[in-house]
């Protein structure tokens, strides 16, 4: 990929990513971070996760971005503004930034897999797809994409969740539930104001 | 060229910039973003693995299927975590972090 | 049947449950109570007679779902802790109404059998991505259960803490699990434990992964120096909920970091001094940073809560204890052994607790004043689950105290040995001031105490096991025996 | 040897007093008036064995088994020989006749039942000693006779007075016996684990102890030593002599029996039996002849100026055990010195036990002249009894002249055999026991004149009667006694007591008759019809101000140093080993709640701080420590 | 049910049956009376039980646990058997002069400091061993904590302290038990059981230095609880604050639970551990603290409670002395200087109970004359006192001797060492608690009354135990080989064939 591309939307993610850490409006806040997620989204696109990418833009800049507007509107948050923010989380806040990114960092440097780049590990599409119609009697419609040089993203995806991760992919509708009720019952009005 | 660390230092970056957001910032729901943040900035460090990690020529789609999870948990933790803020300002008009020091010693 | 069954049954009774309520609001409590009560004893009893052989498992779970002894005890804990929460949440429900907005407690029937299905998932995970959606379905559940009596402030407070502070855990985990992830190219723990016995294996990344996941455990279990959020929530959630977070959620988040750490200090491991240097330090500190402050602690429920966190030091102490040669338990075993004779001990503080607060008694140590005297059945299983919680032989606790110090001591860890001992003794201190408080000739307990003859029977069946478990661990640990055996693949 | 024969008669004489004393002490409610004839009884019975024993075959029998542990044998034995034979003697008759005084000295007393029950133990304990085989069951009688004086002279313990004296009287004693135990414990450890005199002196003949005499003379020195200051604490000598005037406090009958015959005499008679000891070590012994010597000379100068008439008895007690003690050590040098065996007579033993009649008389005649002049001691009070007691005068007289030692009565013997051996072994020590001799005829006189003659000086002194008959009588049988010990039969009887060489140096004569005359005659002249004392010497009459120092050395050594070290004890230990730690921790404990302080910012940012510790410790430190 | 878990167990069912709500003096009396009577049948059967036997007598055992492997086995020799006696007489003597009035737990905590003290004599079980003597931790603290003597703020600090004490210290020896047993698991298996240790520690034992290291813990944790010095700051506040049944059965009984802890244990399984020139040295200088330091401190009080108290603590010093020179005679005096001990504390405890509940002050200086008031009570106090300063007759002095002469006596040498001149110290000791105790006893007995001082003598049926611990005291005093005579094992040649 591009380089400059990359700085580029590294830029975007970290760049509103800082927005997000510093304005001072709950709302400027909440776009950034819609901002910051779909130059997120273009990293995943970039690493060849089109599935993923789409649905962080779909679930988190989406939905879950629109929640957050929704609810700081319905709450009709104010700004921060009359109050200053508190001087020492914040200094203990950049404080453990700065050192957790130069630990990271640090530690990066060490893996043996971190100066690889994508056309190191490049992606052997034909020949996975070859095999795959060969041997193990795999879905054609992925092998077919794949003899053809593309990545059936998606349907790759979603052959490993139904096929290795079903009874996970059931938990989370559970767990959704389990939220949705929980949304529920924390806010029930009570019974008296409701009457 | 782009190598596996760039995006395991920005997905550094991101996760560190949201540790600062949530100790630094007083508004929960602000710190609640900065949370998500860190959430995504470490999808962002699985997804960047699960492609130098190839399984048979292919990304190594188990690890993107945890972000897929990952998401969708988020997703949930989101609602519910967004309406006990709801609850929060409703009982105290308030949704900043010292609403919440009651609880001490 | 198999036990998997039984776990999906018992999340689809949850589910259910939870429709019935949306549908039938007028359902009654005891109705809701019993259904849910008894689904759980009828799969504890299922759960007793299933057949455990591994083979019976469906097919299709088996790559995901390990079925040795150690998953099977965790799920049996589950299971009784269940069973337990909701008991005390029908007899604590008389006050709890009065925290929740509609007057009902009807999710708190519900939710716990999510949360339990979830425990049971959680013992059998294989592999990075079981843990993280069973421990997430159950954290979730938490958030909402602990904010639950929501208009009481503190419940309140207490939820919002809880979910902040948990859901940074939850970032961290999965960071963690992501550059283990990286540094091993592998999500299941067999195949972790694979990669770190290969020292082609680069170390750093690994331990770096390695830390950010055991933090995010860590929080789960209260390990210091991520134990701070426990007081508060502990005690501004209701008593039911404490009780669940303080057994059951300890419990699930040990097993895991059992498997987790087995699978860091396999055969060969290249980070294994560096984990188990680890889980001293952090254990140690644990139980330092949970006793010393509770000596200062005026309210029941938060001592029980510093309890719990001295106890979790304990715990991670016991886990850093590797197998030994002149040990049959290793140190899952000890683990698992510890958190059952845990269980009977913490429940029955928090059951008397709960029995005070129903009768309109505060949760202070001053509420406990003239116990003695106005129950003296009450006064005495107290005495017996504090004398446990501090470990003084004869008791539960003792035993589980005891295969701790041997395993230091068998390791020759002076240090976490040493701050052992002054957890311990400082904990006599603070247990033995409830039980100062309980026979002193003031009054401060409710005048009038009711006890119905199911909590009766409870309090005195949960002393019966104390003292049994501390005079007559035998079975207990023959269960342990083979639980804590090399894990046996379900293949 | 265990012999069911010999061992009755010992037998019954310890098992006697101590029923008796039993009885009185669990039965006093019930038998009240009985107890005390019970004591008398059983004092007589004793009197009648202990005769009868005069004529037995020497023995070891074994009494009672108390502790047996592999080769160590510690058991109630008896050592049945002429000494304990003679001895036994003594002590029965005395206490028999010390019975019978009190019955009428005691008679409007409360405590009387008590008193004999008191006086019945005594006379176990004192059988004990004198029976014991070893050392160990001497040392059991030893503190048990120490018991028993302490209860008599504690008799009045409503009186403070009596109260520290006898409190002093048991400490001292304890101070004594710690020493005594130490050479116990010596001889122990040379001997392999054999006290019993009879094993000792084996020992010292041909055992281990011959051999460890000559090599480690230190050691031997000593555990000599530790022997001995058992006896300076039981004979009060000195530096331990402080106890016996003020256990005067004591009923008289009890200073007669215990301060003045038996009890005191114990020491001597200690170390009559452990001679051996003390000649296996030429440096002890002259220790312990000097500080005989020093004893008698020192009490002696103390008598001439007291005016309680039991404390110039007292004192001159001190002064003739001084004397004992002196012939003990004077033999042993000799005998260490020419290294030849004594005789089985010992000077010291017949000093002792002329010494017990007349001083039990002279003590019993201070009783009645006491129990006359309505319980007034000071003589400076009394004055001209002469005529009123009679009996008492004459009997007092006969017992004065014996302890001055007029030539004829038995004083005069035993002494004269003690400075004879000082003349052979030890020249200045002959001097020192020459100037006692005269200061003992200088402060007796001035007793005698001062009591007896003159005119009466007080109304009490002027209505005094003499004495009821049951005080009488052993006034005059011990008089009797004091005039005949010296006799043929009597010595015969005795004869363990009486050394069989009396080798007579005339200088030894002369020094000692021109001592008593010198004495005698500037007594009289300076004491006949005066009031008052006409000297006064303050450092004699506050008798060297011993008690004034052991005064300050109690408080500074004991009290002061107690106070010093428990305030260190409670400062130091207590504060390092728990008071430090316990503040240690609970200030860790507070600070630590400043972490659960209740500020989500706080929470999230120690959360975060947490995990960066953990990969600082997890990558960067503990991969470097090397395990 | 053998016999002797009987008698362990009766008074803790007894404890139960009073929460219960059983008559309380009747029951308690009847428990104590009852398991009097079965120790001494026991003895008197020991003889023929035990013929034959090396070990213990009376044996039987119930499996708690398989590895490590813990039962509970019970069993008693001699030494076991002595300390059972003096438990049961102890706690007769305890409940019998609680008071009617006072509340039942009184009764309820007696019993179970004395089924505590019974399980930790009578137990061949390590971790029974240990277990049991935590039992009596809550009652005791209860009890100072509750109706200790003194104003609230005091009792409760004592009771802490007490509690914080031992309870650390109990730990140090969880630690040091725990080493031991690990030490010896020779064949891959932990035990706990004494038989079991024995045979390894025979067969296999360790090498010396490390010998050493473990006794020197276990010295530490037994020591506390003895109150050792300089590990015995605890011991004089609670005794003198303690009700009267806890302060006898405590010092009388439960603190010898340390010094049986290192003659059972410590001493048999690690022979060679006392022995470590280090080790032996410590211990030496800090029993010579015990009589030395202590001894001064004791002479330093102004009430006869704190008196006692110390003098308790300073005795100990002794009992140390006779386990530090580990000879037969030495050991079989601190066994019998523990019994004697026992007993004439708890008498002394006993009456001092009584002075204070009658005078309401203990101040020695306001004290004076009550021996003209109460003769009863001075003349067992007497026996208390006197016995306690080692006169002879009395079992105290047997024990001392037999002490002295065993840490003296190196036979055959002349040579003066550190062991010889701790005897010497000892000794002085003897003279320093005569100078303290009859003191004391001159203060309240001798001279005159204060003005309002007044003191009615024991009743009767308030004598009887009393004059039972008296007794015991002159009979053991006279007749010690009755006592001894128990102990059929050699215990120093126990020891040293341990060690081969």
């Amino acid at each position: 990929m591009p380089i400059l591309l990359f700085y580029f939307l590294a830029a975007l993610t970290l760049g509103f990513g800082l927005m997000v850490v510093t304005a001072r409006n709950p709302v400027t806040c909440a776009l950034s971070l819609a901002m910051s997620f779909v130059g997120l989204a273009a990293l995943f696109i970039s690493l060849d996760a089109y599935f993923i990418g789409t649905i962080q833009i779909l679930v988190y800049a989406g939905a879950v971005m629109v929640l957050f507007l929704f609810i700081i509107m319905l709450l009709d948050i104010q700004v921060e503004s009359d109050k200053k923010p508190n001087l020492a989380a914040v200094i203990g806040g950049i404080v453990l930034a700065a050192v957790l990114a130069v630990q990271v960092a640090t530690i990066s440097s060490s893996l043996s897999l971190g100066d690889k780049t994508t056309s190191d590990v490049a992606l052997t599409l034909q020949k996975v797809g070859t095999e795959m119609a060969t041997g193990k009697g795999n879905l054609p419609t992925i092998s077919n994409d794949l003899k053809a040089g593309t990545l059936p993203d998606a349907k790759l995806m979603g052959l490993t969740l139904f096929k290795q991760y079903g009874f996970h992919l059931q938990v989370i509708g559970l767990l959704l539930l389990v939220g949705t009720v929980g949304v529920v019952v924390l806010s029930k009005r009570e019974k008296e104001v409701a009457r | 060229m782009i190598t596996l660390n760039h995006y395991l230092i920005v997905s550094g970056a991101l996760f560190a910039l949201g540790l600062a957001g949530v100790v630094a910032r007083r508004n929960i729901i602000i710190i609640y973003m900065c949370l998500e943040m860190m959430l995504s900035a470490a999808n962002l460090t699985l997804v960047a693995f699960s492609r130098f990690h190839m399984v048979e020529g292919l990304p190594d789609y188990s690890a993107q299927a945890l972000v897929f999870f990952t998401i969708t948990v988020a997703a949930a933790e989101v609602a519910v975590g967004l309406a006990i803020i709801v609850a929060l300002f409703r009982s105290k008009q308030s949704v900043e972090v010292e609403a919440v020091s009651k609880l001490q010693g | 049947m198999s036990v998997f069954s039984i776990e999906v049954g018992l999340a689809i009774l949850g589910l259910l449950l939870l429709v019935l309520e949306a549908f039938v609001p007028t359902i009654a409590r005891r109705t809701l109570a019993g259904i849910s009560m008894g689904g759980v004893l009828l799969a504890l009893l299922l759960f007793i007679f299933a057949n455990k052989d591994a083979a019976m498992l469906p097919e299709f779970v088996r790559p995901f779902h390990q079925f040795d002894t150690l998953a099977l005890f965790y799920k049996g804990f589950a299971l009784v802790i269940t069973l337990i929460v909701l008991w005390l949440t029908s007899e604590c429900a008389p006050y709890l109404t009065k925290y929740t907005v509609d007057g009902r407690v009807s999710e708190m029937f519900s939710l716990p059998l999510i949360v339990c299905a979830g425990m049971m998932w959680m013992a059998s995970a294989k592999d990075m991505v079981t843990v993280f959606v069973a421990l997430e379905l159950v954290t979730v559940s938490f958030y909402v259960l602990v904010a639950y009596a929501r208009k009481s402030a503190l419940a309140l407070e207490a939820g919002v803490k809880y979910l902040i502070l948990g859901a940074l855990s939850t970032g961290v985990l999965v960071y963690g699990i992501a550059w283990i992830y990286g540094a091993t190219g592998s999500l299941t723990f067999d195949g972790i434990a694979k990669a770190l016995a290969s020292p082609a294996t680069a170390k750093m990344p690994v331990l770096l992964g390695a830390a950010f996941l055991l933090a995010g455990l860590g929080f789960k279990v209260a390990a210091a120096p991520f134990q701070m959020w426990v007081p508060d929530v502990y005690q501004g959630a209701p008593i039911p909920v404490t009780t669940f977070l303080s057994v059951g959620s300890k419990a699930a988040g040990f097993v895991v970091l059992t498997r987790v750490v087995n699978s860091f200090l396999g055969d060969g491991s290249i980070i294994a001094p560096e984990i188990q240097g680890l889980l001293l330090v952090g254990g140690s500190l644990t139980v330092l940073l949970g006793s010393l402050p509770a000596m200062f602690q005026q309210s029941v429920k938060r001592l029980l809560a510093y309890s719990s966190i001295s106890h979790a030091g304990y715990l991670l102490l016991a886990l850093a204890c590797r197998d030994s040669a002149r040990m049959d338990l290793n140190s899952g075993g000890v683990v698992a052994f510890y958190l059952a004779t845990y269980l009977p001990m913490t429940v029955l503080g928090f059951l008397v607790l709960a029995i005070l607060r129903v009768n309109g008694g505060g949760e202070d140590i001053r509420d406990f004043r003239g116990l003695a005297k106005k129950s003296p059945l009450l006064a005495l299983v107290m005495t017996v689950a504090l004398a446990s919680l501090a470990g003084l032989p004869l008791t539960a606790g003792f035993m589980g105290k005891l295969f701790v110090f041997l395993g230091l001591v068998d390791h020759s860890y002076w240090g976490a040995l040493a701050c052992a001992v002054i957890g311990a003794a400082a904990g006599f201190y603070y247990y033995f001031k409830t039980i100062l408080a309980i026979y002193s000739s003031e009054v401060g307990c409710p005048e009038n105490l009711s006890l119905s003859v199911f909590s009766k029977a409870g309090a005195v069946l949960l002393a019966v096991a104390i003292v049994v478990l501390g005079v007559f661990p035998r079975p207990l640990q023959a269960l342990l025996d083979s639980a804590s055996a090399p894990v046996a693949s379900a293949e | 040897m265990p012999d069911q024969n010999s061992s009755s008669l010992p037998t019954l004489l310890l098992l006697l007093p101590l029923l008796s004393a039993l009885a009185i002490l669990l039965g006093n409610k019930v038998l009240k008036g009985a107890c005390i004839a019970l004591s008398v009884f059983s004092a007589a019975i004793c009197f009648v064995v202990s005769f009868m024993m005069l004529g037995t075959e020497n023995s070891t029998p074994l009494l009672l088994p108390f502790l047996e542990v592999g080769k160590i044998r510690l058991v109630i034995d008896a050592l049945i020989d002429q000494q304990s034979r003679g001895m036994m003697f003594i002590v029965t008759s005395i206490g028999l006749l010390v019975h019978i005084f009190s019955l009428g000295y005691m008679k409007d007393d409360d405590g009387k039942v008590r008193f004999f029950g008191a006086l019945s133990l005594f006379m176990f304990s004192m059988t004990g000693i004198v029976l014991a085989g070893n050392l160990v069951m001497m040392f059991i009688f030893w503190e048990l006779v120490g018991l028993s004086s302490y209860l008599l002279i504690g008799h009045w313990f409503e009186k403070p007075s009596a109260a520290e004296a006898s409190k002093k009287a048991f400490l001292v004693n304890r101070i004594g016996d710690f020493g005594f135990m130490i050479g116990i414990l010596m001889l122990f450890m040379a001997n392999h684990g054999d006290v019993s005199f009879i094993g000792l002196k084996e020992g010292f003949a041909e055992g281990p102890l011959h051999e460890m005499a000559k090599a480690n003379t230190t050691f031997m020195m000593l555990a000599a030593l530790g022997i001995f200051m058992g006896a300076v604490g039981k004979s009060a000598q000195f530096p331990l002599h402080v106890w016996l005037p003020d256990a005067m406090e004591g009923p008289t009958p009890v200073s007669a029996l215990i301060h003045a015959a038996t009890m005191v005499a114990a020491g001597v008679f200690m170390l009559v039996r452990c001679s051996f000891v003390i000649e296996a070590s030429p440096d002890a012994a002259t220790i312990v002849a000097w500080i005989g010597g020093l004893t008698a000379l020192m009490a002696a100068l103390m008598a001439t100026q007291q005016n309680d008439i039991k404390r110039v008895l007292a004192y001159s007690t001190l002064s003739q055990l001084g004397y004992m003690v002196m012939a003990v050590g004077l033999l042993a040098m000799q005998v260490s010195g020419a290294h030849h065996e004594a005789g089985p007579g010992h000077p010291a033993m017949f000093h002792l036990y002329t010494h017990a009649f007349f001083k039990a008389m002279l003590f019993l005649g201070s009783g009645a002249i006491i129990y006359a002049c309505h319980h007034e001691q000071d003589m400076w009070k009394m004055g001209g009894l002469m005529k009123h007691m009679p009996v008492t005068f004459a009997t007092f007289a006969v017992g004065t002249a014996a302890l001055m030692g007029v030539p004829g009565f038995s004083g005069f013997f035993s002494k004269e055999t003690i400075l004879g051996l000082g003349f052979e072994a030890c020249r200045p020590l002959f001097w020192v026991g020459v100037t006692t001799a005269m200061l003992t005829a200088f402060y007796m006189t001035r007793m005698f004149v001062v009591t007896f003659f003159g005119k009466p000086r007080t109304d009490h002194a002027h209505h005094a009667v003499e004495a009821p008959i049951v005080m009488v009588l052993p006034l005059i049988v011990l008089a009797g006694l004091t005039l005949l010990s010296p006799i043929g039969p009597i010595t015969r009887l005795l004869q363990a007591m009486v050394p069989n060489h009396a080798e007579e140096h005339p200088t030894v004569m002369i020094a000692s008759i021109s001592a008593l005359l010198i004495g005698l005659v500037s007594g009289f002249v300076l004491y006949r019809g005066k009031d008052k004392d006409p000297l006064n010497i303050k450092l004699f009459a506050n008798k060297f101000y011993f008690d004034e120092i052991y005064a300050v050395l109690v408080k500074v050594l004991q009290d002061g140093v107690a106070w010093v070290v428990t305030g260190i004890e409670r400062i130091f230990v207590d504060g390092l080993v728990a008071r430090l730690p316990a503040f240690i921790a609970t200030r860790l404990g507070s600070a630590a709640r400043v972490l659960t302080g209740g500020h989500l910012q706080a929470y999230t940012f120690m959360l975060g701080a947490g995990v960066l510790m953990v990969i600082y410790l997890v990558v960067f430190v503990l991969p470097h420590m090397g395990h | 049910m053998s016999l002797l878990e009987i008698v362990i167990l009766l008074p803790l069912i007894a404890a139960l049956a009073i929460w219960l709500g059983a008559p309380t003096r009747a029951t308690s009396v009847g428990t104590a009376i009852l398991n009097l009577l079965i120790v001494l049948s026991l003895v008197v059967q020991f003889k023929s039980a035990s013929a034959g036997k090396a070990g213990f007598a009376f044996e039987s055992a119930r499996v708690v646990l398989e590895n490590p492997a813990i039962s509970f086995g019970v069993g008693a020799d001699g030494v076991a058997l002595i300390l059972a006696l003096l438990t049961t007489l102890v706690t007769l003597a305890a409940v019998w002069q609680i008071s009617p009035e006072k509340p039942a737990l009184y009764h309820i905590a007696s019993l179970l400091i004395a089924g505590g003290a019974l399980g930790a004599f009578l137990c061949t079980d390590i971790f029974f061993i240990y277990a049991f003597h935590e039992l009596a931790l809550i009652p005791t603290f209860l009890m100072i904590a509750l109706h200790g003597h003194g104003d609230s703020d005091h009792r409760k600090a004592v009771a802490w302290k007490i509690t914080i004490y031992l309870g650390a210290g109990s730990l140090v020896l969880l630690a040091g038990l725990a080493w031991l047993v690990l030490e010896y698991s020779g064949g891959g298996k932990l035990t706990f059981d004494l038989n079991a240790l024995r045979a390894q520690a025979a067969a296999t034992p360790l090498p010396v230095d490390k010998q050493g290291m473990i006794f020197f813990v276990l010295l530490l944790g037994f020591g506390t609880l003895v109150s050792l010095f300089p590990l015995h700051s605890w011991a004089a506040p609670a005794y003198a604050t303690a009700p009267t049944p806890v302060a006898m059965l405590h010092s009388g009984v439960l603190k010898k639970f340390g010094l049986y802890g290192l003659l059972r244990i410590a001493m048999p399984l690690l022979p060679q551990g006392v022995q470590v020139p280090w080790v032996h040295q410590a211990l030496l200088y800090m029993l010579i603290g015990n009589i030395l330091v202590m001894g001064f401190v004791t002479i330093n009080q102004k009430r006869l409670d704190d008196l006692l108290a110390n003098s308790s603590v300073m005795h100990m010093g002794y009992i140390f002395l006779g386990l530090a020179a580990g000879t037969e005679i030495a050991l079989r005096g601190a066994v019998l200087l523990m019994f004697a001990h026992g007993i004439s504390i708890a008498l002394l405890f006993s009456l001092v109970g009584r002075l204070r509940s009658q005078l309401g002050t203990l101040e020695l200086s306001k004290l004076g004359g009550l021996g003209g008031h109460a003769p009863t009570f001075t003349v067992l106090f007497a026996f208390g006192a006197f016995a306690s300063i080692g006169l002879p007759g009395l079992a105290n002095f047997a024990g001392e001797v037999m002490v002295f002469i065993g840490s003296f006596t190196k036979f055959g040498t002349t040579e003066f060492g550190m062991l010889q001149w701790s005897v010497v110290i000892g000794l002085w000791g003897v003279v320093m608690s005569a100078v303290y105790m009859l003191r004391a006893y001159r203060s309240i007995f001798h001279g005159t009354a204060a003005s309002g001082l007044f003191m009615t003598d024991t009743s009767f049926s308030q004598r009887v135990p009393l004059i039972l611990l008296a007794a015991t005291l002159l009979i053991v005093g006279c007749c010690p080989w009755l006592l001894l005579g128990l102990i059929k094992t050699d215990l120093a040649a126990g020891i040293a064939t341990a060690a081969h």
